[in-house]
C-alpha cells in the first residue's frame, strides 16, 4: 500500500514527533547527560525541531485547505485544530520543562520523548473513528502520561500519583474497551462511524447492548475529560506531577478528549438518535455536578496546583455546557474555550516555574509579593487568572460568553444561572492568587529563605508565561478571528461534521 | 432456543455473559483488594474480558480477521500497561515499602 | 465443553478475588486464563488460544509474578481500617452489574440474531487470514502498537533504572 | 432707580463676601465700613423701593431677574415683590438691622473674629432680605433656611466654647424639623396651584369658593404654619430660642427678636388669603399661639438670666403675634411685629449694653443700682418695658389690645389665657427692670468698674427708643378713637383681592373699651406687683418661692421640656439608630445576607474535599458508581 | 488628526489607558514622574473634554460601527454623548485629575503605579458612560472593577483585602446575573443594540419582562446602591484610600443610576412601571435608613459612606417617580452627589493625612487649628445637607417635587416620608461637624486635633475652591446642568407612557386673571391629563 505525497504531507505532522521522540530515546541513552549540558540542549532542540516541523506540516495543510483521508485516519480540519492545540501546547510544555526540571535538578530525555509520544497519540486519537485506531490512540498518549506523571522519581507524592492514575486510567480504558468491542459486536465493524450506520439500517440503534456500549466509550471519554465523577484522578495526578506536565494533561489531556467525544459523539454516532439524546441529558448532570464540585472543592484548596486542578475539573464543566446546548455555535465556543484555556492554564503553570517554586507543596503563602518582586509576571498572573474567571476584557470571557448564549439560546436557562453563579465563586479563588501575589507581604521567614536561595532564572518559562498573556488578551480583543478564523472553520469546514 | 440453555450449550450469548462476569470480577478485585498488584491483576482481567467477548463476537460473523488484528493489538495494550504498572508500582514501593495502595494515600483533599 | 471451561475461568477469576496469598491469587489468574484459552478453542480460533496462552500466562504473569517474588510482599497487609462502606457498596455493585449483564445479553435482540445466523458459519481462524488482514488493512495500527510499545519500554525504564 | 433694587439683597451679600475673604487682612475699619456700609446703603435703597411702591396703583412693585430652577412644569423665577406687607417689613430690616450693625461695632469691638462676626450679620440680612422680598416660595424658603443657617453660625459664634455650639445645632436642627413643614406645604401648594410664585398663588386662591380644596388648603396650611412654629418658636418647636441666646447680644436682639423669629408670622402674613380659607388651621394658629404666650410667660416668671427673661419674652409675644393671626387680623399680628421689633430689640440691646457694663455678667441676682451708672440705657429701657407691659398709650398697648380684641371676638377662651401672658409679661418685666436697675448692687465689685456704654451702642438705644413711641402711630386701635392705619395700608397684601373679606368689624366700641380696661388694669396691677417683691432685695421673692417650692421648681427647670425631648425623643432615635447599624445592618443584612452565603459555600467546599480520600480504591469505586449512572440512563 | 477629529469619543475612552500602560512601564524609580504625566495627561483629557463636548453644542456625538460578530450576534462600536451622559462624562473627567491633585501626598509607594491604575479606570468609567451597545457596556462595566480591586486592595486600610473582595464579589454576582438576561435577551432581538432589545423585550410576555427587568434592575441597583444591596459600600469607602472613595462616589455610584435611565427603564417601560412601587420604598427607605445609620457613625468617613446610601436613594426615588422634575432632579442630583460627597472624602482625606484617624472623638475644636479647612468643609457639609443656593437643594427639591405629583397613587406618601431625610441629613452631618470641628480643642496626647499643625496649603485649596465653585453654580443657575437632559428625559417618559402627573384640581369661582408664563404649562396640565380630575380625598 503506497500513499500519494499530499498525503505523506499529511502524515508527516503525525510522523515527525515519535521520530523525534525514538531520536532522543537514543541521545538519552548517554549515561551522563545530567552533566552534559549540550547534550540536553540538542534534546530539547531536537524535541522542539520535531514539535516545530509538524506544526509547520499542519499549517501548511491548514492553509492548503486540504483534508485527506486515508488508512483509518482523517486528517480534516478538526484534526489539524487538534494537532495545532496539542503541538503548541507541547511546546510550550518543553519549552517550560527546560526551565523546571532544571530547577528540580533532574533533566531527562525520556520526559521529552514519552512526551513528544503522547502528542503523536493525541493527535491519532483525535482524527479517527476507527475504533482500533482509536484505543491505540487512547492507551498511546495515556500510557506515557501515566510515566510521565511519576517521572520525578526523587519525590515520593510522584510515584504515587502516576499508580493512582495509572489504575483509574486502566479502568476506564477497560471500559471503553469493552464498550467499542459491544459495539463492533452488534454491528460487524470497527469504524464507529459506519457501525453508527449499520446499526440504524437493521433497526438495532436502541438494542440495550448497543446502549451499554455507548455508555462506556463515554466514561472512557468522560475520565479523561475529567468530569465528576471521573475525575478524583486529577488533582493527584497534577500535584504529583512536575509543573509542565500538569498544565500539559490539563490541557492537552482535557482538549483532545473533548474534540474526540465531539467526534464521535457529536458526529459519527448521530445515526444513532438516541444515544446522541441520553449522551446530552447525561452530560448536562455530569457538567452541573462538575461545575458545583469542582469549584467548591477548589475554594477551600491552599495548595495552589491542586487549586489550578480542581479549577480545571470547573472548566471541564463549562466546556460539557457547550455539549448540552449541543448547537455548532456552541461547539465552536467550546473549540474557542479550548484555545484560550489553552494559554491561560499553561500561563498558570508556567508562572510556578517562571517563579522558581518547585517542590512538593506549592501554597498561596508561597506566592506572597511575588507580583511586585515580577511586574511581567505579575501582570501575566492577574491576566490568567482574572480570564479563568471569566472578567472581559480577557479571552477567557468570550469563551464563557459563546457557550452561555447558546446555552440560554437553546433554553437550559437554568443551566445558565448555575454556570454564572459557578464562576461567580471560581472568581472568589482566583482573586485569592492575586491577593497573594499583589496584596499580601511576604512572611519575614519567607523572605530570609528568598534571601538565601540563589536568584531565579527561568528565561524560557517566563517567555512562554508572555505567550501566553499574549494569546489570552489577543483572545479578548481579536475574538472574532480565533472564532471565526480558526474554530469556527475547524468545525463547519469539514463536511458533515455539524449536523 | 431460549436464554438459559442458549448460556448453557455455549451460545453467543453464553460467551457474552462469561465475558461480562469476567468483566464484572476484574472490578470486583480492583474495588474490594488493597495490593496494589491485584487490583492490576483485577485490570488485566477487564482486558481479558473484553478480548473474550472480542473473539465470540468475530466467531459468530464468521471469523472476522479484524477483530482478531485487534485481539493482537489489545494484547499489546496489556503488555504495556503491564510495563508501566509494574514499573509504577515498583516506584511506590521503593519509595513507601508498601504495596497497599490505601496506605499510598498521601495526596488528598 | 463449553460449561467447563466457563467454569475454569470464571472459578478462578473468583478464586483469585479472594485468594489472600497474592502469588497463588496470581496462579488462579494462571487458571482464568487457560480457561480463556480454552474458549477460544472452542470458538474455532487456535492462533488466539495460543496467543493468549504464550503472551498472557506465558509473558504477562510470569513478569507479574517476578515482580510479586521481588517485592515480598506475598500476604495482604493488614487493613488500617476496616471500610464497610466501600466494601459493601462495591459488592452490591458489582453484583447489580452482573446480573444486569446476564439480563440484557438475554435481551439483546441483536445477539439473538447473530447467534442464530453466526452458528451456521463455523470457519477457523487461521494465521494466513489474520497476517493479510493486519498487514493490510492495519498497517497503521501496526505501527502505533509498535510505537506503544516503544514508548512503554521507555516508560517503564524512566521509572525504574536505578542510576538515570 | 427700579433696576438698582435687585441691589437691596445683594448688597449685605457683597459684604460679607468681602468680609468673609478679605476682612481678616483688611482690618477692623474696613470691615466696619463695608459691614455697616452696605446695610445702610441698602436701607437707603430700600425706602427708594419702598416709595416707589408707594407710587403704584396696586402698591406693588413686581421686579424679575431671570429663570432659577425651571424644570418639567416647575419654575422658579428669581424675582422681588415689594408691597405693603413686604416693604414695611423690608424697612424694618434694614432698619432696625442698620442700627444695631452699628451698636454691635461698639459691641464687638474687643473681639478677635470680628470680621467673621460681620461677614455672618451681613449674610442674614441677605437672607432675611430674600425671605422677605422673594417673589416665589422657593426663593422666600431660600431665605427661610439661609436666616436658619446664619443664626446657627452666630449662635455658634464663640464655637470654642462648650455650651454655644450645641445651642447653634439646637437651633438649626429645630428649625429644620419645620422646614419639613414648609417643603411639605410648598409641594401640596404646586400640585394645588401649579405654581410656587406669591402673586399668582394669591390670585388663583383669592379667586377660590371658600369650600373648594378645603382639605388641602388645611393640609398645606398646617405644613406651613409648622414651619412657622420653628422659624418661630412656637409649641412645640421654641425651645431653640432661649438657647440661641449663647450668641453675642446684637444677635439675640437682630435675629432672634427682631427680625428671622417674625418671618413665621410674616409667612403667614404672606399666604393670608390661603390660611383664610383654611379655618381650621386660623384657630390652630390662634390657639398655639395663646398656649405659647402664657406657657413662656410663665417660664419667665423665674429665671434668673436677664437674656433668657427677654428670650422667654420674645417667645410669648410671637405667642401674641401668632394668636392675632389666628384669630385672622393679619393686620394687628403684624403690627404687634412692627412694634415687638422696636421694643424687643431695644430691649436686647438695652441688656447687652448692661451686659457689657458688668462685665459678661448675665445674672440678674447679681446686678441691681445700674440706674445711677449707666441712665441712658436706663431711660431707654423704661420705655421699652413699658411698652411691652402694654403700659397705655405706647405702642405696645395699641398692638396688644388690637389683638386680645380680636381674640375675644374669635373666643373669649383665648381672650382669657392672652390677658394671663399680660398679666406674667408685666410681672417678669418690671422684674427684670427692677433688678437691673434700682434697688441697690448685689454684686459690689462688678457694679464698680460698671459704666455707660460708647456712643455707637447708645445711639442706637435712643433711635430705637424714639421708634418705640412713634411706632404707636401707625395702628392707634379704632376702639379708642385711632383709625387702625396699617389694616388698610397692609389690605393690598393680605387680602389678595379676595371676594370676601379677612374678617367682619362686628363687635362694638363699648366692648373693646371694657376689654381693654380689664386687661390693662390687671396688667398694671401684676406690674406694679412685681416691683413692689423686687424693690428691695430677693427676700420676698425668695420667700415666695420656698413657699411653692414645686411649682418654682417646675418653672424654674422650664417644665423639665428639654430634659424630657433627650429622655424621650433623641436618646431612643440614636438607640434606633445604633440598632440598625449594629443588628440590622452588620449582622441581619451583612451577616445572614451576604457573609452567610460565602461562609456556607466554604463550608460545603470543605465537606467536598472530603471525597478526595487519597485511595484509589474510593476512586475506583466513584468511577464505578458514575458508569453505573451512565448505564442506568442509557438503558433507562 | 483628522481621526482625532472624527472620533473624539474613542479617543477619550482609550486614551487614558494608553497613558496608564506607559506609566506602568516606568520604572518604580520614576514613580514621581509618572505620578505627574498622570495628572499631566488627565488634566489635558479633561480641557479636551470639555472643549469637544460643550464645544459641540446641543448636538449628540455619536460613534458606532460594527465590531464583531461572535458566531452569529453582532456586536456594534458604539459610543455616544447625548443629553443624557454628557455631563456625566465631564464630571469624570473633571474628577480624575482633581482627585489625583488632592491626594498628591496621601499616598507613599508605587504611586507611579496607582496613577496608572486610576487611568485605567477612568477608561472603564467613560467607556460605560458613552457605550450604546449593551456587550460594550457590559465590557467597561466589569472591566472597570479591575482597577478599582487593586486600588482598594493594595493601597486600602487593614480591612483591605476583605473590603476589596466583597467589593467585586458583590458587585459580580448581580453583573453575572445580569448578564444572563442580557444573553436571553439578545438572543430574542438577534444583537445588543439597545433599541432592538427595547423592541425584541416589547414583544416578550409580561412575566418575562419583568424577570429580565429585575435582572437589569438588581444589577444596577447594586452599584447604586439601592437598600438592601449597600452593605459593600461602607467597607469599599472606609477601607479604599482617599483617590478610590473619591472616584466611587464620584461616578461609579452613578453609574448605577445611569444605568436605569439609559438602559432599564427605556427597554422594559411596563416592568419599569410595574417595579416603581418596590422600587420607591427602598429608596425611601435607603433615605431614612441611611440617615439613621449615618447618624450613629463614629468614624467620619463611615458617615460619609453611609450618607451616600441616603443621597443615592434620593436619586432612585426621582428616577421612581416617572415625572420629568423627578427624574430631571434625580440627574442633577446624580451630579450634586459626584461633587458634595467627591469633596467631602477628599475634605476627610485631607484631615486623615494630618491626624492620622478619623474617629470623630479624636477631635474636636478643629476650627480653631484649621479655619481654612473648616471652612471649606461646612460649604460642602452644607450642600450635602441640601442647603438653598447649593447644588444639594435643586436636587432634592425637584425629587420630592416630582415624586409628590408622580401619577402613582403612593407619590405623596412616599415624598412626604422622604422629605425627613432632609432633616436627618443636617441631624448627622451637622452633629458630626459640631463633635469634631467645634467645642473646646481636644487637648489630650493622642487625640487627631493634637496631630494638626499646618492648614490646607496652596494645592488643597487649589483642589477644593473648583468644587466650591461648582457648588455654588449648582445651586444657583442647575440649567447649566440639567438643560441637556429636559428633551430626551422628556422623550423618554413620553415613550415609557408614564402616567401623567396627579395634582390637585381647584376650580377657580371665578376666572383667575391670565396667569404669567410659567402658568399654562400648569393649567394645560390640569385640562389635558385624565388622571388629574380626581380630586385629592
Amino acid at each position: 500500500m503506497n500513499l500519494s505525497p499530499s498525503q505523506w504531507s499529511a502524515l508527516l505532522p503525525l510522523l515527525l514527533p515519535s521520530v523525534g521522540a525514538c531520536l532522543i530515546a537514543i541521545m538519552s541513552m548517554d549515561k551522563d547527560q545530567v552533566t552534559e549540558k549540550w547534550i540536553r540542549g540538542v534534546m530539547y532542540a531536537t524535541a522542539l525541531l520535531a514539535v516545530g516541523a509538524s506544526f509547520y506540516y499542519l499549517t501548511v495543510l491548514w492553509n492548503s485547505g486540504g483534508q485527506p483521508s486515508f488508512f483509518q485516519l482523517r486528517m480534516d480540519r478538526l484534526a489539524q485544530f487538534t494537532g495545532i492545540f496539542v503541538l503548541v501546547a507541547s511546546a510550550l510544555t518543553i519549552l517550560q520543562g527546560w526551565d523546571h526540571f532544571h530547577q528540580e535538578g533532574w533533566v531527562k530525555g525520556e520526559t521529552l520523548c514519552l512526551l513528544l509520544f503522547a502528542v503523536t497519540g493525541m493527535m491519532l486519537f483525535a482524527s479517527t473513528t476507527h475504533f482500533v485506531v482509536l484505543f491505540l490512540g487512547l492507551e498511546l498518549f495515556s500510557l506515557p502520561l501515566y510515566a510521565l506523571v511519576g517521572t520525578v522519581r526523587l519525590r515520593p507524592e510522584s510515584s504515587e500519583g502516576g499508580m493512582k492514575y495509572f489504575l483509574t486510567g486502566a479502568v476506564a480504558s477497560s471500559c471503553f474497551l469493552m464498550g467499542g468491542v459491544l459495539i463492533y459486536g452488534l454491528s460487524g465493524t470497527l469504524d464507529l462511524g459506519t457501525a453508527a450506520m449499520l446499526l440504524r439500517a437493521q433497526g438495532l440503534a436502541l438494542d440495550p447492548l448497543v446502549l451499554v456500549g455507548a455508555a462506556l466509550l463515554l466514561v472512557g471519554f468522560l475520565f479523561k475529560v475529567s468530569a465528576v465523577p471521573f475525575h478524583q484522578w486529577t488533582p493527584d495526578a497534577y500535584e504529583a506531577s512536575p509543573h509542565p506536565i500538569a498544565g500539559f494533561m490539563s490541557v492537552a489531556t482535557k482538549g483532545v478528549a473533548l474534540i474526540a467525544l465531539l467526534r464521535i459523539f457529536g458526529n459519527s454516532l448521530t445515526p444513532l438518535a438516541g444515544v446522541g439524546a441520553r449522551m446530552q441529558s447525561v452530560v448536562a448532570v455530569l457538567a452541573v455536578a462538575t461545575l458545583v464540585l469542582g469549584n467548591l472543592t477548589a475554594l477551600v484548596q491552599s495548595n495552589v496546583k491542586r487549586m489550578l486542578a480542581y479549577s480545571s475539573i470547573s472548566h471541564a464543566g463549562y466546556l460539557l455546557l457547550g455539549f448540552v446546548a449541543g448547537t455548532p455555535a456552541a461547539y465552536t465556543g467550546v473549540l474557542y474555550y479550548l484555545v484560550i484555556y489553552l494559554a491561560m492554564n499553561m500561563g498558570a503553570f508556567g508562572l510556578l516555574t517562571a517563579f522558581g517554586l518547585v517542590g512538593d507543596q506549592i501554597t498561596f503563602d508561597d506566592l506572597r509579593g511575588l507580583g511586585w518582586k515580577r511586574p511581567a509576571m505579575g501582570i501575566a498572573a492577574a491576566i490568567f487568572m482574572l480570564s479563568l474567571a471569566g472578567i472581559p476584557p480577557m479571552g477567557g470571557f468570550y469563551g464563557k460568553y459563546m457557550i452561555f448564549r447558546e446555552l440560554v439560546a437553546t433554553g437550559h436557562v437554568g443551566m445558565a444561572i448555575l454556570g454564572v453563579l459557578a464562576s461567580l465563586v471560581s472568581a472568589y479563588y482566583y482573586l485569592r492568587f492575586l491577593v497573594a501575589l499583589y496584596l499580601q507581604a511576604p512572611s519575614a521567614e519567607a523572605e530570609r529563605l528568598a534571601s538565601d536561595r540563589p536568584a531565579v532564572h527561568a528565561p524560557f518559562a517566563g517567555g512562554t508565561v508572555l505567550v501566553c498573556a499574549a494569546i489570552v488578551l489577543a483572545g479578548g480583543f481579536l475574538q472574532t478571528f480565533l472564532a471565526d478564523g480558526f474554530a469556527r472553520r475547524a468545525l463547519v469546514d469539514v463536511a458533515g461534521l455539524i449536523r | 432456543m431460549s436464554g438459559l440453555d442458549a448460556i448453557l450449550q455455549g451460545g453467543l450469548q453464553g460467551y457474552l455473559v462469561v465475558a461480562l462476569l469476567l468483566f464484572a470480577i476484574g472490578l470486583a478485585t480492583v474495588l474490594l483488594r488493597r495490593t496494589l498488584l491485584m487490583q492490576f491483576m483485577g485490570v488485566e482481567l477487564m482486558l481479558n474480558a473484553a478480548n473474550v467477548a472480542l473473539l465470540a463476537f468475530a466467531r459468530f460473523r464468521g471469523g472476522d480477521a479484524q477483530a482478531m488484528v485487534f485481539y493482537l493489538f489489545i494484547i499489546a495494550v496489556a503488555a504495556c500497561e503491564a510495563a508501566i504498572g509494574l514499573a509504577l508500582v515498583i516506584g511506590l514501593y521503593r519509595h513507601r515499602d508498601t504495596t497497599d495502595s490505601d496506605r499510598a494515600a498521601s495526596l488528598k483533599q | 465443553m463449553f460449561i467447563t471451561f466457563a467454569l475454569i475461568t470464571l472459578l478462578g477469576g473468583l478464586a483469585m478475588l479472594l485468594q489472600k496469598n497474592v502469588i497463588v491469587a496470581g496462579l488462579c489468574m494462571v487458571a482464568t486464563f487457560f480457561g480463556v484459552a480454552g474458549l477460544f478453542v472452542l470458538l474455532a480460533n487456535p492462533v488466539a488460544a495460543a496467543l493468549q496462552l504464550i503472551v498472557y500466562s506465558g509473558a504477562i504473569m510470569v513478569l507479574v509474578l517476578f515482580v510479586i517474588m521481588m517485592l515480598n510482599s506475598h500476604e495482604e497487609e493488614k487493613a488500617q481500617s476496616a471500610r464497610p462502606i466501600q466494601r459493601w457498596v462495591s459488592l452490591a455493585l458489582v453484583a447489580a452489574l452482573a446480573l444486569g449483564a446476564v439480563k440484557l445479553v438475554l435481551a439483546s435482540p441483536g445477539v439473538k440474531a447473530l447467534a442464530l445466523n453466526g452458528a451456521t458459519m463455523p470457519q477457523a481462524m487461521t494465521l494466513q487470514k489474520v497476517g493479510t488482514a493486519l498487514f493490510a488493512d492495519h498497517l497503521l495500527g501496526f505501527e502505533v502498537a509498535g510505537l506503544l510499545l516503544l514508548a512503554a519500554m521507555i516508560g517503564a525504564v524512566a521509572l525504574t533504572k536505578r542510576n538515570l | 432707580m427700579n433696576k438698582y433694587y435687585w441691589l437691596i439683597p445683594i448688597l449685605p451679600l457683597l459684604g460679607s463676601l468681602f468680609n468673609g475673604l478679605l476682612g481678616k487682612r483688611a482690618g477692623k475699619r474696613v470691615v466696619t465700613a463695608v459691614g455697616v456700609g452696605v446695610v445702610f446703603v441698602a436701607l437707603l435703597l430700600a425706602l427708594s423701593a419702598f416709595f416707589a411702591m408707594k407710587g403704584t396703583a396696586d402698591h406693588r412693585l413686581l421686579l424679575n431677574y431671570g429663570e432659577w430652577m425651571a424644570t418639567g412644569s416647575l419654575s422658579v423665577p428669581f424675582g422681588l415683590v415689594v408691597d405693603s406687607l413686604s416693604g414695611t417689613m423690608m424697612l424694618i430690616i434694614t432698619g432696625i438691622g442698620f442700627l444695631i450693625h452699628l451698636y454691635s461695632v461698639g459691641y464687638m469691638h474687643e473681639d478677635e473674629g470680628y470680621a467673621r462676626f460681620f461677614c455672618y450679620l451681613n449674610l442674614f440680612v441677605f437672607f432675611m432680605l430674600t425671605l422677605v422680598l422673594g417673589s416665589s416660595l422657593v426663593l422666600m424658603f431660600v431665605g427661610w433656611e439661609g436666616v436658619g443657617l446664619c443664626s446657627y453660625l452666630l449662635i455658634g459664634y464663640f464655637f470654642e466654647t462648650d455650651y454655644a455650639p450645641d445651642a447653634g445645632l439646637k437651633a438649626f436642627l429645630t428649625n429644620r424639623v419645620g422646614d419639613l413643614g414648609v417643603i411639605i406645604g410648598m409641594m401640596v401648594l404646586f400640585a394645588a396651584f401649579g405654581t410656587l410664585t406669591v402673586s399668582d398663588l394669591l390670585t388663583q386662591a383669592g379667586h377660590l369658593a371658600p369650600e373648594v380644596g378645603f382639605g388641602v388648603l388645611t393640609f398645606a396650611t398646617l405644613m406651613l404654619f409648622m414651619g412657622a412654629t420653628g422659624k418661630s418658636a412656637q409649641l412645640p418647636l421654641y425651645l431653640w430660642l432661649p438657647d440661641a441666646m449663647a450668641g453675642p447680644t446684637p444677635v439675640s436682639a437682630l435675629i432672634h427678636a427682631a427680625t428671622m423669629v417674625t418671618s413665621g408670622i410674616y409667612l403667614i402674613c404672606r399666604l393670608a388669603p390661603v390660611f383664610t380659607l383654611a379655618p381650621i388651621t386660623m384657630t390652630v394658629v390662634a390657639w398655639v399661639g395663646a398656649a405659647t404666650a402664657l406657657f413662656a410667660a410663665t417660664i419667665g416668671l423665674v429665671q434668673r438670666d436677664i437674656k433668657k427673661v427677654l428670650a422667654y419674652s420674645t417667645v410669648s409675644q410671637l405667642g401674641f403675634m401668632f394668636l392675632g393671626l389666628g384669630a385672622s387680623g393679619f393686620a394687628a399680628g403684624f403690627f404687634h411685629v412692627f412694634t415687638h421689633a422696636w421694643f424687643k430689640a431695644l430691649l436686647f440691646l438695652g441688656a447687652g449694653s448692661v451686659i457689657l457694663a458688668m462685665h459678661h455678667e448675665q445674672d440678674l441676682f447679681k446686678m441691681g443700682g445700674l440706674k445711677a451708672k449707666m441712665p441712658i440705657t436706663f431711660w431707654t429701657m423704661l420705655i421699652a418695658t413699658l411698652a411691652i407691659i402694654g403700659f397705655p398709650g405706647t405702642s405696645g398697648f395699641a398692638s396688644k389690645d388690637e389683638i386680645l380684641y380680636l381674640a375675644y371676638l374669635k373666643s373669649p377662651a383665648l381672650w382669657v389665657i392672652g390677658v394671663l401672658a399680660a398679666c406674667c409679661t408685666a410681672f417678669y418685666m418690671l422684674r427684670l427692670f427692677t433688678l437691673t436697675f434700682l434697688g441697690q448692687a448685689r454684686d459690689h465689685h462688678t457694679y464698680d468698674h460698671a459704666h455707660e456704654s460708647p456712643t455707637t451702642m447708645t445711639l442706637p438705644l435712643a433711635v430705637l427708643a424714639l421708634g418705640t413711641l412713634l411706632a404707636v402711630g401707625l395702628g392707634w386701635p379704632k376702639a379708642f378713637g385711632g383709625d387702625f392705619r396699617i389694616e388698610a395700608w397692609l389690605a393690598s397684601a393680605t387680602t389678595f383681592g379676595q371676594l370676601h373679606a379677612a374678617h367682619g368689624e362686628h363687635g362694638s366700641h363699648g366692648l373693646a373699651w371694657a376689654l381693654a380696661t380689664v386687661s390693662t388694669v390687671l396688667g398694671l396691677g401684676f406690674a406694679a406687683f412685681g416691683y413692689l417683691s423686687y424693690k428691695d432685695g430677693l427676700a420676698v421673692s425668695e420667700a415666695r418661692a420656698a413657699k411653692f417650692p414645686f411649682l418654682h421648681d417646675l418653672l424654674l427647670n422650664k417644665y423639665y421640656v428639654d430634659e424630657g425631648v433627650e429622655l424621650y425623643l433623641l436618646r431612643p432615635i440614636r438607640w434606633f439608630g445604633n440598632v440598625l447599624w449594629k443588628l440590622f445592618d452588620v449582622i441581619i443584612i451583612d451577616g445572614v445576607g451576604v457573609n452567610l452565603p460565602g461562609a456556607l459555600t466554604r463550608v460545603s467546599g470543605d465537606f467536598t474535599a472530603l471525597f478526595q480520600t487519597g485511595r484509589v480504591r474510593n476512586y475506583a469505586l466513584s468511577m464505578a458508581l458514575g458508569a453505573a449512572l451512565l448505564l442506568y440512563v442509557f438503558l433507562k | 488628526m483628522t481621526w482625532l477629529n472624527s472620533h473624539p469619543l474613542s479617543f477619550l475612552v482609550f486614551a487614558p489607558t494608553l497613558l496608564g500602560l506607559v506609566l506602568m512601564a516606568l520604572p518604580q524609580t520614576m514613580a514621581r514622574l509618572a505620578r505627574m504625566l498622570g495628572f499631566m495627561g488627565a488634566l489635558a483629557f479633561f480641557v479636551l473634554s470639555l472643549a469637544w463636548l460643550l464645544g459641540h453644542g446641543a448636538g449628540d456625538v455619536i460613534e458606532r460601527a460594527p465590531w464583531f460578530t461572535l458566531v452569529g450576534l453582532p456586536v456594534d462600536y458604539a459610543l455616544t454623548v447625548d443629553g443624557l451622559n454628557l455631563w456625566l462624562v465631564i464630571l469624570t473627567t473633571f474628577l480624575v485629575p482633581l482627585t489625583m491633585l488632592g491626594t498628591w501626598n496621601s499616598l507613599k509607594d508605587r504611586i507611579g503605579t496607582f496613577a496608572a491604575l486610576f487611568l485605567l479606570l477612568e477608561t472603564g468609567m467613560l467607556g460605560a458612560l458613552m457605550a450604546q451597545d449593551l456587550f460594550f457596556f457590559y465590557l467597561f462595566w466589569e472591566a472597570m472593577l479591575i482597577p478599582m480591586y487593586f486600588m482598594i486592595g493594595v493601597w486600602g486600610g487593614d480591612e483591605r483585602r476583605y473590603a476589596a473582595n466583597k467589593f467585586f464579589l458583590f458587585t459580580l454576582s448581580g453583573s453575572l446575573l445580569w448578564l444572563v438576561a442580557l444573553l436571553y435577551l439578545a438572543n430574542k432581538a438577534g444583537g445588543f443594540n439597545p433599541l432592538l432589545m427595547g423592541q425584541a423585550a416589547s414583544t416578550l410576555p409580561f412575566g418575562v419582562q419583568s424577570w429580565l427587568f429585575i435582572a437589569f434592575a438588581v444589577a444596577f441597583a447594586i452599584k447604586v446602591p439601592l437598600f438592601p444591596l449597600h452593605t459593600w459600600l461602607p467597607d469599599a469607602h472606609v477601607q479604599a484610600p482617599t483617590a478610590g472613595s473619591v472616584i466611587l462616589a464620584g461616578v461609579l455610584l452613578k453609574l448605577g443610576g445611569y444605568g436605569f435611565i439609559r438602559f432599564a427603564i427605556p427597554m422594559f417601560p411596563q416592568a419599569a412601571m410595574h417595579y416603581a412601587k418596590p422600587i420607591a420604598l427602598l429608596s425611601v427607605i435607603a433615605i431614612i435608613y441611611g440617615a439613621l445609620v449615618a447618624m450613629v457613625q463614629r468614624d467620619v468617613k463611615k458617615l460619609v459612606a453611609y450618607s451616600s446610601v441616603s443621597h443615592m436613594g434620593f436619586v432612585m426615588l426621582g428616577l421612581a417617580s416617572f415625572t420629568v422634575i423627578g427624574t430631571q432632579g434625580a440627574m442633577l442630583q446624580m451630579l450634586n452627589h459626584g461633587i458634595s460627597t467627591g469633596a467631602l472624602f477628599l475634605l476627610v482625606g485631607m484631615l486623615y493625612d494630618r491626624a492620622h484617624t478619623r474617629m470623630i472623638a479624636d477631635f474636636g475644636g478643629v476650627a480653631v487649628k484649621m479655619p481654612v479647612f473648616t471652612t471649606f468643609f461646612l460649604i460642602v457639609t452644607l450642600s450635602s445637607i441640601g442647603l438653598p443656593l447649593t447644588n444639594g437643594f435643586v436636587g432634592e427639591f425637584w425629587i420630592l417635587n416630582g415624586t409628590f405629583l408622580s401619577g402613582f397613587s403612593w407619590g405623596r406618601l412616599y415624598a412626604c416620608l422622604a422629605t425627613s431625610g432632609v432633616l436627618l441629613g443636617a441631624v448627622y452631618m451637622l452633629w458630626m461637624f459640631k463633635r469634631v470641628f467645634w467645642g473646646p480643642e481636644n487637648k489630650d496626647e493622642d487625640s487627631g486635633t493634637h496631630h494638626l499643625h499646618t492648614d490646607l496649603n496652596a494645592r488643597e485649596i487649589a483642589v477644593m475652591l473648583p468644587l466650591v465653585v461648582l457648588i455654588l453654580w449648582m445651586g444657583v443657575h442647575p440649567r447649566t446642568f440639567v438643560a441637556a437632559s429636559e428633551t430626551p428625559v422628556t422623550a423618554l417618559l413620553k415613550n415609557a407612557q408614564a402616567p401623567a402627573p396627579r395634582t390637585f384640581l381647584l376650580k377657580p369661582a371665578v376666572a383667575a386673571p391670565a396667569p404669567e408664563a410659567h402658568a399654562p404649562e400648569a393649567n394645560a396640565g390640569h385640562a389635558a391629563e385624565p388622571a388629574a380630575h380626581e380630586v385629592h380625598r
